[in-house]
């Protein structure tokens, strides 16, 4: 057998990332395993569930490595998680591709330390490039004190005067608040204001929504990567959400890329077993994150020389041209991330699915 | 009698801190052991304040995030060697306690416990808060304090975890020997007094006001201490170790253990700490057991663990 | 009317009632006298059912009683003026006596308590004082009060004339014969064992855990072994 | 000023859900001196059965109603099987033993139902009132007028019925409350179940403003037991005050002073109160004669 | 100049004047009783002089000094000691450790001595306990020096209270309603209790509603009546007092006093 090991938050504060993560991890060495296995091996998932505390992530890494004898790691769901694995992962010389966006991870690189999800950074740098394409530049930031909104939010400070725009409102909210109207309505009453963009995932970011038709805002709204599911249309309601705009992945509009897009198979492929097997609940790009990295993985696995964590390292390294749910990966020796901006697509929620902007 | 009691306690702890690494058949399980040491550290502080002078905190993981950040901030911003931030982190946590204690202890039972909480909330917040220093939610890293590297060169060579779980270990026993000398000494026993009837105390001459000052600062050099030690061998810190949730697992582990036991608050740590690892196999229904098993423990073991266990021992004996 | 047989009852693994015989006829008054330690509280307890019974029977009104309930043992007319008085201390006074009548809702709980405030005018004087405020003979008081508003058919009252002036030490014993022409049943406990051999119709003496004598009151009065250790004569 | 008034209908519709949580300690705290940190779970339990009932195509106050009883039969359980037999056990024990629950009530919703985040629709629809330039949702003052009804039929039953009294006495002398003839096993019982119950219909009220999902009780916990104690635990004025203020608070720091220290600032008032009162707002503060 | 002074001392509880005006002297050796009905304001006036609550008016002196509203546990330390008529016990400690607390003014030391468990710190308890060994054995309780306290019978518990309040080696002892739940035998043990500390030179402060104790002990009785003095005096003369028969004794008690001697 060979064992692969995992460590994502499904349960905790970060568990609307991790559960769909779980699941797609799960499912992928499954369907791995009925198609007979990687070069013939079954391969065997140890995976746990780390709550979103890193010191409980790293205990597992710990024992992925030392006690399961794993030969790579995915998983990491928040910064903070991924972060006190790759130690592990870096001292022990075991391969481990990480879900979580910040650019520190892989920045500088890591031998062994390789991540699927685009930075915050990228996130950012994509709305402010649709933002400038409407002519919006002065705009309102409202995020969530989690971590995904707060390093988010410290990315598109830092980015925001290079990409041209104005940040004029800076405000937070509690990632289970019931109520932001205070907040919007204070950036609302800034002078001179054209957009607002939150940076945050789970429930914050429906209950701003709703609260922005509440208070009859009619600035345009962006959203971060991080609400790119139909998950959250629902809890925003269609018609609050209507023209809500953010960066996603094809993943979520599978159905409308071009039949020449490279991606759209991949994409369809993962929509379709995942939502057989996660009983209603609908893909995100999380999930999809994951499934990056186990296509990542196993295709390295399966064309190392030996499944040794050394020789898989190797292989992932020398991966190029994986096409994957969220874009298209060619890792390097200085490059452990693998995408470019354009593997983000401008979505547009319309009529209570999703548009491509572009 | 009393102090075979403690003889017996110091004993049964350094055995099980030196015996178990011969049951060991991996890294990881020395990195769990010292997990529970460091929880330990913190709860045997909560012992004190809880178990013996009856106070509740519901903030302490506060001091838990003081003493972490203290070795992942000094060490950069003022140049202090890591071990030597351990010492400053936790006079911090002291200095920070007494005045927070000073005004929150005359508060009781849950309006303290409502009001440290409080002060464990505005501590995680600002972890939280002040990214520009403190990293934000996703924390800081922590530098590494060269210890092992300096017994590496004594001839003593240790993988990480084997280092800090005898690290740890031999903190924790210094940890629970301070304790329990305390808990037969006058300053002790004014707390255990106190616990049982404030006004009493008083006309037998306690102070009242220091001995629960006393008590919370002592507590919270414990919890400093224990966050510390975590930082140092997780080599990051994130401000959830000083939540909430953190806070009321710490008193969890005491309540469990045996609020007023030293030895049953280090077992209520081990319990809570190594749970989670053998309910890994369960999957889905890890919380389901855990929730049952605290409360079957509470209702069979009501007085806690070790307490428990003691009075049925001895009920037999009679 | 009550039959206690060979009951024995312990706290954790000590047992302190090793097997107390005793019975109280319908209307009598008797006392149980014995020094510190000796279980008469824990007696008293059994009797209510707050205390668990290990062994032995109790019978009241020809039912057995061993496995009643504390609170339906209440409205069976078994009341208890407990030791240490319990009363509700966050509740006012008069709130007290209304929960000593909480089994009853007619309007007599209004004229029994019309009844209490005679019996000690004090109490009327504080019913809207929170109980825990009140003296410690005042609290004494209200704790008989609370008994009497359960209208029982056998009082059981545990040292009623503990820290209570001796003006009215001498009215709860007028109390107590009262209570016999009202035809209640009263097991009383006291450490003022003259006063209450001086009521009683008839007496127990227990020692550690056991009754080890039992007779007239005049007869246990006049006994030397009774005058020497509870008399003080 | 439509700021102001937009600050307070904000700070109203927090408030209330905060009101909400904490009156549901009010009973259990009241019969047995344990604060219950298993009441965020009836309110989930309360939002996430009614959900389930709404996805399974009941109407919704039946399924509300549902969801009701079925927290309500939790509590008994959490009572029967729990509580009742750590009889004796400290107060602290007991207490983990609602910790314990929380953990295992969580534990179990998250295998029977599911993981999700799920809102149930307004009850009045989501068009927004228009007050003075402020906005309010219909469903704010659902909330609303569900914390001041609950608080009312709260503030009646503890002084105005016997059985009310006889809660507050078993949790200030039990053993007196049943030397004078109450069951008390039935009050904690009684206790247990109208807690539960309060939370779940908090529950309910809620969800459509604050979706819910497995993992919602604990903040609502935290927040509600903070409440509770800021208006003084055991009082169901208390309650609602303590609840309303600390959502004003936080709303008036976020659209005054920072959002990023609202709740730093709500936490900071509850200090500054409890200082002035030891025992809250509304405590009472009977102290014990020595 | 008397020991302890008490000047004109009173408080009122929500506009009710529990103690109002009281003043009497205490001089070393010297047995006070303070006697009254029900509600009289006797614990109040302790609670006032041991400085649990602070007085609305008047001066408490000890040795001349004004130690009005001083905290209980300086004025532990100034020699000042007390029971408690509702019992004040450490239920979750040993019989042992009950009285070794009230040792805590002898045996305290620095924290860190303590926490270090330093020779000095482990000399300090031992002396201590030792010292109350002698005195559970003077209230007849060594056979449960190693028992909870909480598991204590109620006579037994009262009598803890005294040795815990002799612990302190105080110079005023305040003792409310001593023999409460003892027996007449009982009684006699603490009678003989209190002489013997007495005639050490303890000044006592006594409330007792058992009246025989009261007029066999004391050399002054202090009469209240709602929060005022009404009478103070000797024995025989208080005991005859009309006032203080209408008020406190009944005629019948105090015939069966001055019948039994
Ligand atoms: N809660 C308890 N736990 C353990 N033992 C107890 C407890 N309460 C009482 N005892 C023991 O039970 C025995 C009988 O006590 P009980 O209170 O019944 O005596 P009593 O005759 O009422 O004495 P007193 O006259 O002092 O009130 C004593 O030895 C006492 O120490
Ligand atoms: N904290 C308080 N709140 C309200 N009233 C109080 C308080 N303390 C005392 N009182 C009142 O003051 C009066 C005096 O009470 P105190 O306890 O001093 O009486 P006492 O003389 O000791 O009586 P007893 O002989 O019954 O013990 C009583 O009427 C009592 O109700
Ligand atoms: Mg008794
Ligand atoms: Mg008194």
């Amino acid at each position: 057998d060979i064992k692969i090991g995992a460590i994502v938050s499904e349960t905790g504060p970060a568990s609307s990332l991790g559960d769909p993560e779980a699941r797609t991890i799960r499912m992928m060495v499954e369907e791995l395993n009925a198609r007979g296995g990687i070069k013939g091996e079954k391969a065997k998932l140890v995976l746990y569930d780390d709550s979103g505390d890193p010191s409980k992530a790293k205990t597992f890494a710990t024992r992925l490595v030392e006690d399961d004898d794993v030969v790579a790691m995915v998983g990491g769901t928040t910064t903070g998680t991924s972060l006190a694995i790759l130690a592990v992962a870096e001292e022990s010389k075991v391969p481990f591709i990480s879900l979580a966006g910040a650019i520190e991870i892989i920045d500088p690189v890591k031998p062994y330390v390789f991540k699927t999800p685009h930075t915050d950074r990228m996130a950012c740098l994509k709305i402010f490039g649709d933002m400038k394409s409407r002519g919006l530049t002065k705009i309102g930031l409202i995020s969530g004190t989690d971590g995904f909104g707060a390093s988010m939010r410290a990315q598109c400070l830092t980015v925001a005067k290079s990409s041209g725009i104005e940040i004029v409102a800076d405000e937070t909210y509690g990632p289970k608040d019931a109520d932001m109207t205070p907040q919007l309505t204070n950036i609302r009453n800034k002078p001179g204001i054209q957009a607002i963009l939150n940076s945050g995932f789970g429930q914050g970011p429906a209950t701003i929504t709703r609260n922005y038709a509440q208070l009859g805002i009619t600035l345009p709204l962006y959203q971060s990567h991080g609400v790119a599911s139909n998950a959250f249309i629902e809890l925003s309601s269609a018609k609050n959400a209507e023209g809500v705009r953010l960066p996603g992945t094809a993943l979520l509009v599978g159905e409308l890329l071009d039949p020449k897009d490279p991606q759209k198979a991949v994409v369809l492929a993962y929509k379709a077993s995942f939502e057989k097997v996660a009983g209603g609940a609908p893909v995100s790009t999380f999930g999809g994150y994951a499934h990056d990295a186990m296509r990542i993985l196993t295709s390295a696995i399966a064309k190392a020389p030996s499944a040794k964590p050394a020789a898989i390292r190797d292989a992932i390294e020398a991966t190029t041209g994986l096409v994957g749910t969220t874009g298209t990966y060619n890792y390097s020796k200085t490059d452990h991330l693998g995408l470019d901006l354009s593997a983000f697509r401008i979505l547009e929620i319309n009529n209570g699915g999703w548009k491509l902007v572009q | 009698m009393r102090l075979s009691s403690k003889q017996s306690t110091l004993l049964v702890l350094a055995a099980l801190i030196i015996v178990s690494p011969f049951f060991f058949p991996s890294n990881y399980y020395y990195r769990v052991g010292s997990l529970v040491f460091v929880n330990a550290i913190a709860v045997v502080g909560i012992v004190i304040l809880t178990g013996y002078a009856g106070q509740i905190s519901l903030g302490h993981a506060g001091f838990v995030g003081i003493g972490g950040y203290a070795c992942a901030l000094l060490p950069v911003h003022l140049g202090v060697p890591p071990a030597l931030a351990v010492v400053l982190g936790a006079v911090l946590s002291g200095v920070i306690a007494y005045g927070v204690g000073r005004p929150i202890l005359r508060l009781k039972g849950y309006y303290l416990a409502v009001a440290s909480l409080g002060f464990g909330v505005l501590v995680a917040m600002v972890l939280a808060n002040e990214g520009w220093l403190t990293g934000g939610p996703d924390g800081i890293k922590v530098p590494d304090p060269g210890l092992r590297t300096l017994l590496e060169s004594l001839g003593i060579a240790l993988t990480n975890p084997q280092f800090w779980y005898a690290f740890c270990g031999l903190v924790l026993f210094v940890g629970a020997w301070l304790a329990l000398n305390l808990h037969d000494s006058p300053t002790g026993r004014a707390l255990r007094a106190l616990h049982g009837s404030e006004v009493a105390a008083r006309t037998a001459g306690v102070d009242v006001a220091k001995a629960k000052l006393n008590a919370f600062v002592i507590s919270a050099v414990y919890a400093s201490v224990a966050g510390s030690l975590l930082a140092l061998q997780n080599r990051l810190i994130t401000p959830d170790v000083a939540g909430f949730m953190h806070s009321i697992e710490l008193v969890t582990m005491a309540v469990l253990g045996g609020a007023g036991s030293v030895l049953g608050g280090i077992f209520g740590a081990a319990l809570l700490t190594l749970l989670p690892q053998v309910l890994t196999v369960l999957q889905d229904y890890e919380h389901v057991v855990l929730g049952l098993v605290m409360m079957l423990v509470m209702i069979f073991l009501p007085a806690g663990l070790i307490p428990s266990a003691r009075r049925l021992l001895r009920g037999r004996g009679e | 009317m009550l039959t206690v047989e060979g009951l024995r009852s312990r706290y954790g693994r000590i047992e302190v009632l090793h097997g107390v015989d005793l019975f109280v006829g319908s209307g009598e008054i008797v006392t149980v006298v014995g020094a510190n330690g000796a279980g008469k509280t824990t007696l008293l307890r059994c009797l209510s059912g707050v205390q668990p019974v290990s062994g032995g029977a109790i019978t009241f009104r020809g039912e057995a009683m061993t496995s009643v309930p504390a609170y339906r043992r209440v409205a069976r007319g078994l009341a208890q003026s407990p030791e240490g008085r319990q009363i509700f201390t966050n509740l006012s006074v008069e709130e007290n006596l209304r929960l000593g009548a909480f089994i009853f809702s007619d309007e007599r709980v209004e004229r029994d308590m019309a009844d209490a405030f005679a019996m000690f005018p004090i109490l009327r004087e504080k019913r809207n004082q929170f109980a825990g405020g009140l003296s410690g003979g005042q609290q004494q008081m209200l704790a008989i009060a609370r008994a009497l508003m359960g209208r029982p058919a056998c009082l059981l009252l545990d040292e009623p004339s503990m820290g209570l002036a001796p003006i009215l030490v001498a009215q709860i014993f007028e109390v107590v014969k009262a209570l016999k022409t009202l035809d209640v049943t009263v097991l009383l406990v006291e450490q003022n064992a003259f006063g209450a051999l001086s009521v009683a119709d008839r007496g127990y003496v227990m020692e550690t855990g056991r009754v080890t004598m039992g007779g007239s009151a005049d007869e246990l009065i006049a006994d030397p072994r009774v005058r020497e250790a509870y008399l003080g004569m | 000023m439509s700021d102001l008034l937009q600050f307070l209908a904000s700070g109203v519709t927090v408030g209330a859900v905060y009101a909400l949580v904490a009156l549901g300690f009010t009973i259990i705290y009241n019969a047995s001196d344990v604060v219950n940190f298993a009441q965020g779970e009836f309110v989930m339990l309360g939002g996430m059965i009614s959900v389930a009932g709404v996805a399974a195509g009941l109407p919704l106050p039946l399924a509300a109603l549902i969801a009701i009883a079925v927290t309500a039969a939790i509590g008994v359980a959490l009572n029967t099987f729990a509580i009742e037999p750590a009889r004796g056990a400290p107060v602290v024990s007991l207490i983990i033993i609602t910790i314990g629950a929380s953990i295992f009530i969580r534990g179990v919703t998250q295998i029977v139902l599911d993981k999700g985040t799920h809102r149930l629709p307004s009850f009045s629809g989501d068009e927004p009132l228009h007050v003075f330039g402020a906005t309010v949702l219909p469903q704010s003052l659902w909330v609303a007028a569900g914390a001041v009804a609950i608080f009312v039929a709260l503030w009646l039953f503890f002084t105005r019925t016997l059985t009310g009294r006889a809660v507050l006495a078993t949790s200030n002398n039990r053993l007196a409350a049943q030397l004078v003839g109450i069951n008390t096993r039935f009050v904690m019982t009684l206790s247990f179940a109208l807690s539960a119950a309060i939370g779940a219909l908090a529950g309910v009220l809620i969800t459509p403003i604050l979706p819910t999902s497995f993992e919602v009780g604990i903040s609502l916990a935290l927040k509600g037991f903070a409440a509770a104690m800021l208006g003084g635990i055991g009082s169901p004025k208390g309650a609602l005050t303590g609840g309303l203020l600390l959502g004003l608070m936080e709303a008036l720091t976020a659209g005054y002073i920072s959002s990023h220290y609202k709740d730093a600032v709500a936490f900071f008032v509850i200090l500054a109160v409890l200082f002035a009162f030891p025992r809250g707002l509304y405590g009472s503060n009977p102290t014990e004669r020595v | 100049m008397s020991l302890l002074q008490v000047e004109g001392l009173g408080i009122s509880f929500g506009g009710v004047k529990a103690v109002n005006d009281v003043s009497f002297a205490l001089d070393t050796g010297k047995i006070v009783s303070v006697i009254g009905p029900n509600g009289a304001g006797k614990t109040t006036l302790f609670n006032m002089i041991s400085g649990v609550y602070l007085p609305k008016s008047g001066k408490v002196r000890l040795d001349g000094e004004d130690v009005t509203g001083m905290r209980p546990d300086l004025l532990a330390g100034r020699g000042m000691s007390r029971t408690f008529q509702n019992l004040q016990i450490f239920h979750e400690m040993s019989v042992l450790e009950n009285v070794i607390v009230g040792f805590h003014m002898h045996e305290r030391g620095p924290v860190l001595s303590d926490l270090l468990g330093l020779p000095g710190s482990r000399r300090r308890s031992r002396a201590a306990a030792e010292g109350a060994r002698v005195l559970l054995e003077r209230v007849g309780l060594e056979r449960a020096a190693e028992r909870e306290a909480g598991a204590l019978s109620y006579g037994a518990l009262k009598r803890l209270e005294i040795a815990r309040a002799l612990a302190a080696r105080p110079r005023v002892l305040l003792l409310d309603e001593p023999a409460a739940g003892c027996n007449a035998v009982e009684t006699e043990e603490i009678d003989r209790l209190i002489c013997e500390v007495a005639r050490t030179g303890v000044a006592i402060l006594l409330v007792e509603h058992d009246m025989k104790l009261v007029m066999r002990l004391s050399d002054t009785i202090v009469v209240l009546d709602h929060g005022e003095k009404i009478a103070e005096g000797d024995p025989a003369v208080v005991s005859r007092d009309p006032k203080v028969i209408e008020a406190y004794l009944g005629a019948g008690t105090t015939e069966a006093l001055h019948a039994h001697g």
